[in-house]
This record gives C-alpha cells, structure tokens and sequence, in this order.
C-alpha cells in the first residue's frame, strides 16, 4: 500500500518536473543556451498566478496571466541577455554565469514586493481523499498528469506537425543552415524561449497550489530540469519528460529504500549514474566526443 | 501586501527620525547578523524589526547618554558572508553588541567575538549546541531541549497522545529535539513511532507524509525552519493527515500564523502574555502594532529583548562611570542576572542563556492563543 | 627494398546491422602512395578507423612491421608512427599555428616532457621546419580558427609532418584545395614518399589522385575490389560503371 | 568584363539578367574578403566561378543571398532592386543557395525537409503538392527515400535533397557552392546534368562555383576566374581547356 | 579596519586559490565543472581533523588536504573520461549535490549541518600564525605552478584536447591521463584552500561547499577571465568585496538590506557579463571564447 501511495505522490510531482524539463530541453535543445534561469520563469508564473488569485480574478485569467509573465520573461532573456553575449563570444558558461546573476535579482525582487517565505494558493483541490484504504490522492493529481499529458501531446504534435516546429527541430540541428532556408534564427529562437517559458507556467501553478512557493524555489526546479534533460538525452524532448517523471517517481519511491533525507540525492545520484554508463540518455543518440 | 509596504515605507524613513541629540554625539552602533536573502529572509525581516523597535524605545527614552544604531549586516545564514559581517561590526561599525541567529553564523561568529570580546545575542536559534559558544555569547531564548520538555506534558495529558512522530532536519536543533522526544515521551507515557529526516531543501513532503501516515501517530511533531515548516505542515494537511501538528518557537512566524492547513497547530514560545498588566511588553505589543499594522510574536519579542538588554546594560555601565564595552557589559549581566523584560523576568545563567517559562500555544482563526 | 609498413587483413565492422567495412584486407608499402577510393559509402573512413583505433573491429587483424595493433588505443598506435587527417581537420582552434604543431611534437601526457632542453629544441626546429615545408611560418602566430580554408588544410598537414609518424593516413586532404593548392601539397607528399613514408590517402578528385599516387585501392560495399596501379585499375569497366561516369578514359 | 554590359539591360527589365551585381565590397572584421566586384547572371546560362581558396567565392555567394552585407555596392534581380538584403527577400525575388556542404538538417525527414522550404517561402497548402511534384520530376530518386531521415542517407542523396529543397522555392537564379565535394564524379554527374536541363525548359540561371574543373567546364556556358577578391577571367570553358592556361591563370 | 582588511584578504587569497585551480581545468582543459566546492570541503574537512586530532600545523593540514581532494578527484575525473560540455556540466552538478548530502549526513567526519567547531588556530613551532601570509603563499605557490603548467608542454597538450581530443589521441596524447592529472592537480589545490578556510574561519560546516559556492567560484573565473593566469584572482577579488563593499552603501532599511545587495551583486553578474563577456581580462578580440 505505502509503495502505491508513493508511487501516486511521485506521479504527481514528476508531472510538475516532467513540464518544467521539456521547456527547458526544448530551449536547449532549440538554442543550444544553458538557460538557467529558467527555473526563474517558473518562480515568476508562480507568483503571478498566486497574486491573480489573491486579487481575486478568475482562474482562468491567472494561468493566462501567469503564461504569459513566463513568456515574456523567457523572451526578455533571449534579446536583452542572452543575444547581446552571444553577439560576442557566446561561451558557455558567460551565458551561464549572467542567467545566474538574473535569478539571483529577480529572487530577490520577488522577495520584496511578494514578502520572503511561503506563499500558497489555497484551494480545495489539493486536499486528498482517500480513495482506496490507507490511499490519499487530491484532485491536484489528475489534474496535473493531464495537463502534463495534454501539453506534450500539443507540444509533440506541434514539433513534428507544424512546420515553425520542425524549424525548431532544424534550428537544433544546424542554426547556420536555417538562414539559407530563409528562416530567421533569431525569430525562431524567440519562440523557443516563448513556449518552453510557457511550459514552466502550468508546473508553477501547480506548485503554487500544492506545496507552495517562496521566492527561491526556481532552484530546485532548474536543477531537476537540468538533470532531466541529460538523463533523457539532450535533444530529445520524449526523454527529458520521461526522466522528469522518472526523477519524480524515483524521489519518492526511494522513500521505501533508504531514510528521507537522501531521497533528493537519489535524483542526482541517477543522473551521475546515466552519465557514467549511459552518456546519451534514455533517447539520446551517441555522442560522447 | 499593504501592511508590507507600510513596513517598507516606515523602514526607508527610520535614519531620518533619530531624536535631536543624535547630532551632538556619535551613536552607539549595534550590529545585527541576520539571513536577509535567500530562504530564510523571513526571519531575518522578523528579527530585524524586533531590534528596530528595541533601539525607538532606547533612544526615545534617552536610556543611554549617545543615541543607538542599528547596522545590519546580511549573513545569508552561512558561515562565509557571516564572518565577513562580523569583521566589518567590530572593526568598522566598532559594535560591541550584535544581535545574531542561526547555528552557522553563530558559531562562526563566536570565535571572532570571543576576540574581540564583543556581546553577541541570539534570540532565534534553538539548537542545544548553541549554549556557551563564548563567554560572550548569550541566548536570550529558551534552547529546544526545553521546549521538548514543556510541550511533552501538554501533549500527553491535556490531549490525549499516545503516538508522536517526527519530521525533522537532520541538524544540531532536529537531533536535540529527537534526543528529547525519544526521552521524555516514554517518561509521560507515550513512545515516539517514527522519525523522519528531511534535507533542508526539499520542497515535496507528499511521499513524507505517507511514510508518516503509516507509522499512525496521534501528533506529529515538526522541527524545521522557515518556508519548509509551512510546506510540511500543507502536506500533511493535503495528504489527509488530520492529526495534532506540534513545533517548537520556530512556528512563530507569520506565515505559518497566516497558513489556513496550521489551524490548530500547537507550539511552544517563551511565556508571553500581551495582554498582560506588564507595562514593558504592552509597551512592546502597541507600538509593534501600531509600527508595523500587526501584532507581534515571539520572534519579535525575543529580539526586542536582544536589543533592549543593551540599554538596560549599557545604562548600568553609563551610570556606574564605565566605558561601554563588550566586558564591562558582561560583568554587569553576571551581577545583575535577572531583568525585566517583554514577557517577564527573565533570568541569565553561567553560560549567559537566559532562562524563561515556557507556554504552549495554539493557531486559532489565524490568531496564536496561549493553551497551556 | 621496400617492406610493408601497414598490412590490414579481413578487417570488418558493422552498425546496427549495416556491413560499412566487410573483409578489408589493404597492405601499405613503405614509400608508396596508395589512393583510397570508392563511391560514397564504400567505407573508407571506417577503415582508417579501425586501424587507428578509434573504432573497434568485429573482425579482423592489422599490424605495423609485423607487431600486431588490433586492440591498441588510438595514441599507442600513433606512437608506433601512424598519424592521421580528418575530413573535418579537427585542429587545435583556439591554439596558434605554432602551438599546433608543437603540439603534435609532444606526445607525453606528463607535466613535462622528457628529455630536456635539448629534446625541446629538437622538436621546436622539428615544428618550424614542418611550418616551412606547408609555407605557415608567416602564419605561426596566428590562431588555427581565424584560418582561411586552404590554410587550414595545411595546418593539419603540417601537424603530421611534425609527428614524425612513417605512416600517415590522409582523409581526403586535397578535397576543395585549387590547382595551385594542390601542387604545394603535392610535392609534401612526394618528400615524404622518397623519405619512405607509407601514406594512404583517401580521394574523390581524379586528377589528384592520378597526380599523386603510385598505387589505387577500390572499395565499394565494405570490400576492396580491387587493387594495383593506376593504369590498371582505371581503365578496369567494371570499376568505371560504378564509380567514374561515362569517362573514364579522360580521367586515365 | 561582365560588369561592363550591366548597364546596357537596367532599362529593358523584359530582357532583364537575373543578376546584376555592382560594385559589392564584403569582408570579415577589417579583412576585405570582395574588392568591387560587379557580376552579370545571364537569364538561363551556367555560370562557372572559379579560383583560389579565399578568393571570395563563397562570399560572394552568401552577399549574392543576403547571407552577408555588402559594405558597397548593390544588386538587382530580374531588373528589381530587392526590398532588403534578406535571404527572404532574395528568396522572394527568385534566387536561391544551396551550400557548400550538407544543405540538409540530419534528424529531419526528407518530407520535413520539403515542408520546411515550402512554409519559409510563403507556399500555400495548397500548392505544396504541385512543388513538390515539379522537383520529383527533375530528381526522381528521391521518392525512393522521401520517408527517411537526411542524416541516414548517402552523401549524393543528401545534396540531391539540398538542390531539391531550393528549387522547391521555383528560383530563377540558383546558386551552387561547391556542389561536387565528396561525391564521386558518376554522383555528380548523375546530379547536375537534371538540374542543367532545367536552364532550358524553364530559362533558369545558375551560378555555379566549382574546385572540380574538370566536372564543372562540362556543363557550363561561361567561366569567371577570381583571385583574391577580383575577376581577372572571363571566357567560354574551351578557352581554358589548355591546362597550362588555367595554370597561369591560378 | 585592519582587522576587516585582513579578514578580506585571507578569503580573498584563498577564493583566488579556488578560482586559479578551477581556472587550469576550465580555461585550459575545458572541463566545466560545478563541483569544486567539494574538493574545497574535502580539504576544509581532512585539514579541520588534522588539526583537531592531531596538531594545528598548517603543512600538515593543507598536504592532507590536498592528498584527499587530489585523490577523491578520481570521481571527478571519471566522467570528465567519458562526456564533455554540458553532460559534464550536469554530471559534476550530480557530483555536488550528492557530495553536499553526504558532508550533511556523515556526522562523525563532517559534523553534519551543524559542522566542526573549535577547530585551533594554525601553529608553527609552537607560535600561534595568522593565515594570511600562509594564504598568500600558498596563492603565489598556486599560481607559479599553474604558469608553469599553462606556458609549458602540459598546458599545451590541455588546449589540444580542449579544441579536439580525437586529433590529440590520433597524434599520440594519452588523453585520459592528461585530463586526470589536471583533475587531480587541480582538485588537490581547491583542498588546501580548503585547509586554509577551516584554520582561519575556526568552524565550518556543509553550507560553504554546497552548489552555490561552486557557482561563485565559477563566476570568478568567467568573470575575471578564464583561461588568463590573473583573471581569476581579479573576478574572486571582485566577487568577495562586490558584497562587503555594497554593505557600506548607507540608508539601506535594515530589513531590505540583503536583498538590495543581492540585487545589486546579480545585477553587477549580468551586466558584466552582457558588456564583457570574454572577462575582465579576457581578450574581446579573440573569435569565440571556449570556455
């Protein structure tokens, strides 16, 4: 019974981790930029949506609202950080070491205006039932694997279907070639940044109805991010959500093994381990020179 | 989000309102080493307007013969940015007073205080380690271990538990109080059926709460800081545990007060009746209130303490012809050892821990009543 | 007398159930220049490759001079003097042209190398001379990335002139090279052939390849078709219809 | 020299050079990559451009496609001035590149491929089929691996994917760079003699740089010689069919 | 002010110490790692021992230091063998996040969180040092051998494998050995500052070496200039006293005070970056940098 409640637990938090990596495989995938701060967009469409939800607008406003702040956010890293470093030398770790100075400014903004410490979104969603004896599920459940199986659907569907995805998938492939076919770099790689904010949105939402926010929780999320999308082969969006469910999953499960203080090293523990022996990820093609 | 604004608004105004004299002498400077960034800025933010109402009252009541002022110093709650702040307090701000939390930042701190044989006092940190760090290393609150042994009882007797388990961060505070529970629940009759370490980090508690559920405790006891406590506390809430969650004074904080899953948390504080006739802590409670749009906690309290000991000392030493030192200070606090203070006398020991009585305390609507 | 330096027998390699190399058996005689060649496919990279070490052989032997090199990593087979290009050049980008090819001169992983100041000035005349010989000596302190395309080509092959290596495997070192281009790198080769250097190279371009060796391997399918001269091989129909067009007697 | 007739046409744009090139100055931060370099693109002719590495040639390929801008000069397009030095706009105008290279992202289908082309140039759904059908028709072969992803394909088939993608967008002056690098001659062959009948059954010109001379002379109708960053030949192939000629010349 | 100063400088000198040793693997080696404030622990923990079990000689201290984190450096060097680029990113980011949960849970060796107190000051025959000068002696020792090692034959064959490891091997460079001896070298430093750092702070526990440490150490080497010998002292010099000078910035309400010197540090990383992003000392000129 402990092993199914932990599994459900774990299921609902790999939905939220599964989301915030696809955004941030499809960035890198997309730009080959080592967006750090996205777990910056996902504090950001936390907040919006929290403080929505305080001045009392509809719901479907706030994930509206909050969509776009993570959108505008990614977009307004694109041009105004990351392009102008790209412009000179565009090295890996400029590129790294300036998203970490904006996360650490706009943890701090938020800190500010919003107040330090946790924030929720109280709502009766998140309150479990029990389902079956001795196993609690919340309605929050259901809901964020859906929306986590429906935006990848859409999101799948868009990369193979629609021709501006396929150009995403190109701009990853080979981003010199895609001025000869006409296609703009800098466009397309707006709209990466666009729709892989956006996709942080829904897990901050979430989040912020589940366990909460407070001003540094982008953290954890970029890291889990970080180590999804190599645990599932950079490059491949279907491994980055897997592993994001996968490191969810794990996380809890572990519980069952070892004490809870080393259920967060576990995920880390995995990603070590993927790249010792399996360097490409669970889809990733070969490439280790 | 108004009442912040106004304490934002209140704060910015703070050095322009120093009473007349500040003009004719140099103030005297206390320092303040807080977490003002990063997870654990709420307390700090807490502690700070503590102290800032300690010093109003000092110098408006002309306590010392040079005004105070408070120089805060962002510790981060790490040992690194700690000691540079420590530095910068003693030989540039020359404080010999600095208010301090936290295990990390006081005990890299101690040292350098011990040097300089500069007063440091804690109001916030309740791991048991942190007694007789230095000679001049004080806590004017009551370490954990006592807080284990004030609610234990209450627990047992008043509401029936039989079963504690515990979620607790794997540190000097979360061990003690694990030493504590494993001793004193058998003793009143109860036995402590599952403990839980979790990482200061971590941020999911669903799969916490589960193993939690199965161990079927009648109380659940939390022993973590800041945003995390309040996380804990929503997913147990979420997860259907319905049972009695109990802390120690660390669940004074507003936003677990605040938090709708706390209602009917239990946590111990120092005793502190502001509704008392004691005109020291009704002084206190109004013009908190009135200062910054709430009503104060225990947070706010202790570091009222901290920072009002240093009038009531340096008065001591002011009158007695000395200079205003670190060691002088200390000599008075050991000749004196009882004070008036927000909540009552309280009592200093060898160590310089200051002893109080405890209450237990229930969120009740959002409110924090006394219960025991 | 010449001996053979590199013989390979019945090397073979497969990738996920793609034959790219099947029984390639090619020996190198010392001082001769054997051009590799073969549609696109045929797998001639592979089989520089598998003699360097960089991938391993399902099947299959090679050995330098009789001392067998199968299983060897790809620096003990340099060391045993094989030096090889790649298609792609892989040059040290960020390095200058000097220290690229001082680079090639150094071969210990150590935190120095052996044998003293002497052994240093050794190899620093040993890098200038190579410099010289691909005329880059004007461009020594410039970096390989700001390079132009002809250049840079050179620079690789003067990494494998400072190598010292006796047998150099060259992947397609003249592709896009123009005709002036390609007779400087022309008489490189020639030197090292009277120097005794075995060097097999890969080529598509006709005229280079009958301007510049003495002996033709064809590879098409993973297997050596056939081998021998030039003339021979050229004017063989069977050959042409795969590889050369409706002109092979223009290219012979 | 080439340039020299340029002026002759700019009124009659009917009769109009698919490109007319004056006076383009390119380079990379401080070098000077083109000198003044003025071109003429006769409608329906196969321009050959050859030269040392470095003369230029690929830089005059990408200015001639918006790829790089030119510090002077300017250009013209079937007697137009193109709205903007875009590869857009030139694609818009009827010029199209393939690269030097593989001019095919490798994960991609060859399908995806086409899709990408033909939304890029602004084609309707409903005429994407009639494009396609027109490419398949100069390069049947690929039907045969239209479902597979371009990295799994064979050298040729790969350029053979690239030239198709560009005339997917119906250019009229196509501009090849260096298509015969690791092909062997037969593949070349098989390539560039479709895509040359094309000048005649829909007067298209193409500029064509080539190191394989010998591959390159056979199928075009007029030669350029460039060194660094200038003409300095210009003729019919058969003039430099003398080796020693071209030697000079290089 | 003296005492503030001094107090600067040593962690000034010892985060130079960090920053050059990251510096050798990053700038010249292209091993990206986010996982030299394990080493630093390492160090920091094998030198506090030295001197709480044994004697307070700070030789001692710092040559255990360095032979635990040169020796534990194999965890490093192991993947840094197989992947490059960011899958070695991500995979010493795995190594400091597991490394940062056993410093917390390995209570006899580590103190936990609640870290090692008491830890004596560093004596020399007898007499009481202060760790400033072993500091700076240790930092100009440091950056001698990495000049060295950076001018000569190694340093060279570092940037040959950086740029293509492949055409290293096929030219005789026994790659892996190369790569392990810079981890080791490098890591093996990071454990003296580390030694360093328990002798002149007295305490330590696990929040000095966890990720964000890492990062700032990165920072000072992209920020001063990687692969330059005095960049990564400029960008530790920077980043330590960016805080402390902000903290002199008057009229700041006490309770904001953090975060407006938290913004003003991420604001000055940003910026910094965006207007020179080869460094400080980096060469703008040079195409693209590699780091």
């Amino acid at each position: 019974m402990l092993f199914l409640q932990l599994l459900l637990n774990g299921l609902q938090t790999g939905a939220i981790y599964a989301l915030t990596a696809a955004g941030f495989a499809l960035i890198f995938g997309a730009t080959k930029i080592f967006h750090v701060a996205h777990g910056t967009a996902f504090t950001i469409a936390g907040y919006v949506f929290l403080f929505a939800w305080g001045a009392g607008w509809p719901s479907w406003l706030g994930v509206l609202a909050s969509i776009a702040a993570a959108m505008v956010f990614g977009i307004v890293m694109e041009r105004l950080v990351y392009r102008p470093i790209q412009r000179h030398e565009g090295s890996f770790f400029t590129v790294f070491v300036a998203a970490f100075g904006v996360s650490i400014v706009v943890q701090n903004i938020i800190g500010m205006i919003a107040g330090r410490g946790f924030a929720t979104v109280d709502t009766p969603l998140s309150f479990s039932a029990e389902i079956l004896p001795e196993i609690f599920v919340a309605p929050m459940l259901w809901i964020s694997l859906a929306t986590a199986g429906v935006l990848f659907v859409a999101l799948t569907l868009f990369l193979t279907r629609h021709p501006a995805g396929v150009a995403l998938r190109a701009l990853a492939q080979n981003p010199d070639l895609i001025r000869t076919y006409g296609l703009s770099s800098n466009g397309l790689s707006v709209l990466a940044f666009a729709i892989g904010s956006a996709l942080a949105a829904p897990a901050a939402i979430v989040t912020a109805m589940t366990t909460g926010l407070n001003e540094a929780i982008g953290h954890h999320v970029m890291l889990i991010s970080i180590a999804a999308t190599i645990v599932g082969g950079i490059g491949s969006l279907r491994g980055a959500a897997l592993a994001g469910m996968m490191l969810g999953i794990a996380e809890s499960l572990a519980l069952t093994v070892v004490d809870t203080q080393w259920a967060e090293a576990v995920s880390f523990l995995v990603l070590f381990g993927f790249i010792i022996f399996r360097p490409a990820g669970i889809f990733g093609v070969t490439q280790t020179r | 989000m108004i009442g912040r604004r106004g304490a934002l608004a209140t704060g910015l105004a703070l050095p322009f309102i120093r009473p007349a004299f500040a003009q004719t002498a140099e103030p005297y400077v206390m320092g303040s080493l807080f977490p003002m960034s990063g997870p654990n800025a709420e307390f700090g933010e807490a502690f700070t307007r503590g102290a800032q109402v300690a010093i109003a009252h000092i110098n408006a009541d002309n306590m010392l013969r040079r005004p105070v002022r408070l120089q805060s110093e962002d510790s981060q709650a790490l040992p690194q940015p700690s000691v540079i702040g420590m530095n910068k307090l003693i030989n540039i701000d020359r404080a010999s007073w600095v208010l301090s939390s936290w295990t990390a930042t006081a005990k890299a701190i101690a040292p350098i205080g011990d040097r300089a044989k500069t007063i440091m006092v804690n109001g916030g940190g309740v791991g048991p380690d942190l007694s007789g760090l230095s000679p001049y290393f004080w806590n004017v609150i009551a370490l954990a271990h006592l807080e284990v042994q004030a609610i234990v009882p209450f627990l047992v007797n008043q509401r029936n538990v039989k079963r504690v388990a515990l979620i607790y961060v794997d540190d000097p505070l979360g061990d003690g109080i694990l030493g504590q529970l494993r001793e004193q629940l058998p003793r009143h009759g109860a036995s402590l059926v599952g403990s839980y370490s979790v990482p200061r980090a971590a941020q999911q508690f669903g799969s916490v709460v589960a193993r939690v559920r199965q161990s079927r405790p009648d109380a659940i006891y939390i022993a973590s800081f800041g945003a995390q406590q309040a996380q804990i506390v929503k997913g147990l809430r979420d997860n259907g545990v319905t049972q009695v969650i109990c802390s120690f004074s660390g669940f004074g904080l507003d936003g677990i007060r605040t938090l709708p899953e706390a209602e009917g948390a239990l946590f111990t504080t120092q005793k502190l009746d502001f509704e008392s006739g004691d005109p020291i802590t009704k002084r206190f409670a109004t013009d908190y209130q009135a200062r910054f749009g709430q009503a104060p906690v225990t947070y706010h309290a202790n570091y009222y303490n901290a920072a009002y000991l240093f009038g009531v000392l340096g008065r001591q030493v002011e009158q007695a012809g000395g200079e205003v030192n670190g060691e002088t200070m200390r000599a008075a606090m050991l000749a004196t050892r009882k004070f008036n203070l927000v909540g009552g006398e309280g009592e200093f020991d060898e160590l310089g821990n200051m002893l109080t009585q405890l209450q237990v305390n229930e969120i009740r609507g959002q409110r924090v009543i006394a219960v025991g | 007398m010449t001996g053979i330096a590199l013989r390979s027998e019945n090397l073979s390699r497969s990738f996920g159930g793609v034959q790219a190399v099947a029984g390639v058996s090619l020996s190198l005689p010392e001082g001769q220049v054997t051009a590799l060649v073969g549609p696109n496919g045929a797998g001639k990279t592979t089989t520089f490759n598998l003699i360097t070490g960089n991938l391993r052989a399902d099947s299959g032997t090679a050995e330098i001079r009789g001392k067998p090199i199968m299983g060897l990593k790809p620096w003990q087979v340099a060391r045993l003097g094989v030096a090889r290009s790649y298609q792609d050049l892989r040059l040290f980008t960020h390095m200058t042209v000097r220290e690229n090819v001082l680079a090639a001169t150094e071969t210990s992983s150590w935190f120095w190398q052996p044998g003293g100041r002497r052994a240093q000035q050794q190899r620093e005349h040993r890098a200038e001379s190579a410099m010289e010989a691909t005329g880059l000596t004007a461009l020594a302190d410039a970096r390989a990335v700001d390079l132009a395309y002809a250049e840079r080509k050179f620079l690789s092959m003067a990494r494998i002139l400072a190598a010292e290596a006796d047998i150099w495997l060259l992947d397609e070192p003249a592709s896009g090279l123009d005709l002036s281009s390609r007779i400087r790198f022309g008489t490189l080769l020639k030197d090292a052939q009277a120097r005794g250097v075995a060097i097999c190279l890969i080529e598509h371009n006709l005229d280079v390849v009958v301007e510049l060796s003495n002996r033709i391997a064809f590879l098409d399918q993973g297997k050596v078709l056939a081998e021998g001269d030039p003339q021979t091989i050229l004017k063989d129909p069977a050959l042409a219809a795969i590889y050369f067009g409706d002109r092979p007697q223009e290219a012979a | 020299m080439a340039a020299s007739t340029g002026g002759l046409n700019r009124s009659r744009p009917t009769t109009a050079h698919a490109i007319e090139a004056t006076g383009l100055s390119a380079g990379f931060g401080g070098r000077e990559v083109l000198q003044d370099v003025s071109l003429t693109l006769k409608a329906g002719e196969i321009l050959c451009m050859i030269g040392h590495n470095g003369a230029g040639k690929s830089t005059l390929l990408r200015v001639l496609f918006g790829l790089h801008r030119p510090s002077t000069g300017g250009m013209r397009v079937f007697g137009e001035t193109p709205s903007n030095y875009t590869p857009a706009a030139l694609g818009a105008a009827g010029v199209a590149l393939v690269p030097e290279g593989r001019g095919v992202f490798p994960d991609l289908t060859v399908e995806e491929i086409f899709g990408l082309a033909l939304w890029s140039a602004g084609v309707p759904k409903s005429g994407q089929r009639e494009r396609i059908d027109e490419v398949l028709d100069v390069l049947p072969r690929i039907k045969e691996f239209r479902g597979r992803r371009a990295g799994t394909l064979s050298g040729g088939q790969q350029q053979m994917v690239s030239i198709g993608r560009a005339l997917l967008t119906r250019p009229r002056a196509l501009l090849l760079d260096e298509p015969s690098i690791g092909l062997a001659p037969k593949l070349f062959q098989d390539l560039i003699r479709p895509i040359a009948a094309l000048r005649e059954s829909r007067g298209m010109a193409i500029l064509l740089v080539e190191q394989n001379v010998r591959e390159a002379f056979a199928v075009s109708d007029r030669v350029l010689v460039m060194r660094s960053g200038k003409f300095i030949f210009e003729g019919a192939p058969s003039e430099l069919d003398d080796h020693a000629k071209l030697m000079e010349l290089f | 002010m003296t005492a503030f100063l001094i107090n600067l400088a040593t962690l000034a000198a010892i985060s130079g110490i960090l920053a050059s040793t990251l510096n050798f693997i990053v700038g010249y080696a292209g091993i990206f790692s986010v996982a030299h404030a394990v080493f630093f622990g390492l160090g920091a923990y094998g030198g506090a021992q030295v001197a709480l079990l044994l004697v307070p000689n700070p030789f001692l201290a710092c040559l255990v230091a360095a032979v635990i984190a040169g020796g534990l450096s194999l965890c490093l060097a192991l993947p840094a063998l197989r992947v490059r680029g960011e899958y070695f990113v991500a995979a010493s980011l795995g190594l400091q996040m597991v490394a940062a949960t056993l410093f917390a849970e390995l209570k006899p060796l580590t103190g936990g969180i609640g870290g090692l107190v008491g830890i004596p000051r560093p004596e020399i025959l007898g007499t009481i040092v202060p760790v400033l000068p072993l500091a700076l002696a240790a930092l100009a020792l440091i950056l001698w051998a990495t000049a060295r090692l950076q001018r000569g034959t190694f340093g060279r064959t570092l940037q040959s494998i950086r740029d293509a490891d492949s055409a290293a091997e096929s030219l005789g460079k026994n790659v892996n050995a190369a790569k392990t001896l810079a981890v080791v070298f490098a890591c093996a430093g990071a454990g003296v500052a580390g030694a360093l750092y328990a002798l002149h702070l007295s305490f330590i526990n696990v929040e000095s070496f966890t990720l964000d440490q890492s990062i700032q150490i990165m920072a000072m080497v992209i920020i001063g200039g990687a692969g330059t010998l005095w960049g990564p002292l400029v960008g530790a010099v920077l980043l330590l006293s960016l805080p402390a000078v902000i903290s002199f910035i008057p009229f700041i309400p006490p309770t904001e005070v953090g975060a407006v010197q938290q913004i003003i540090y991420g604001t000055a990383m940003t910026l910094l970056m965006i207007f020179r992003p080869a460094g400080l000392l980096g060469d703008m000129s040079k195409g693209k940098s590699t780091a």
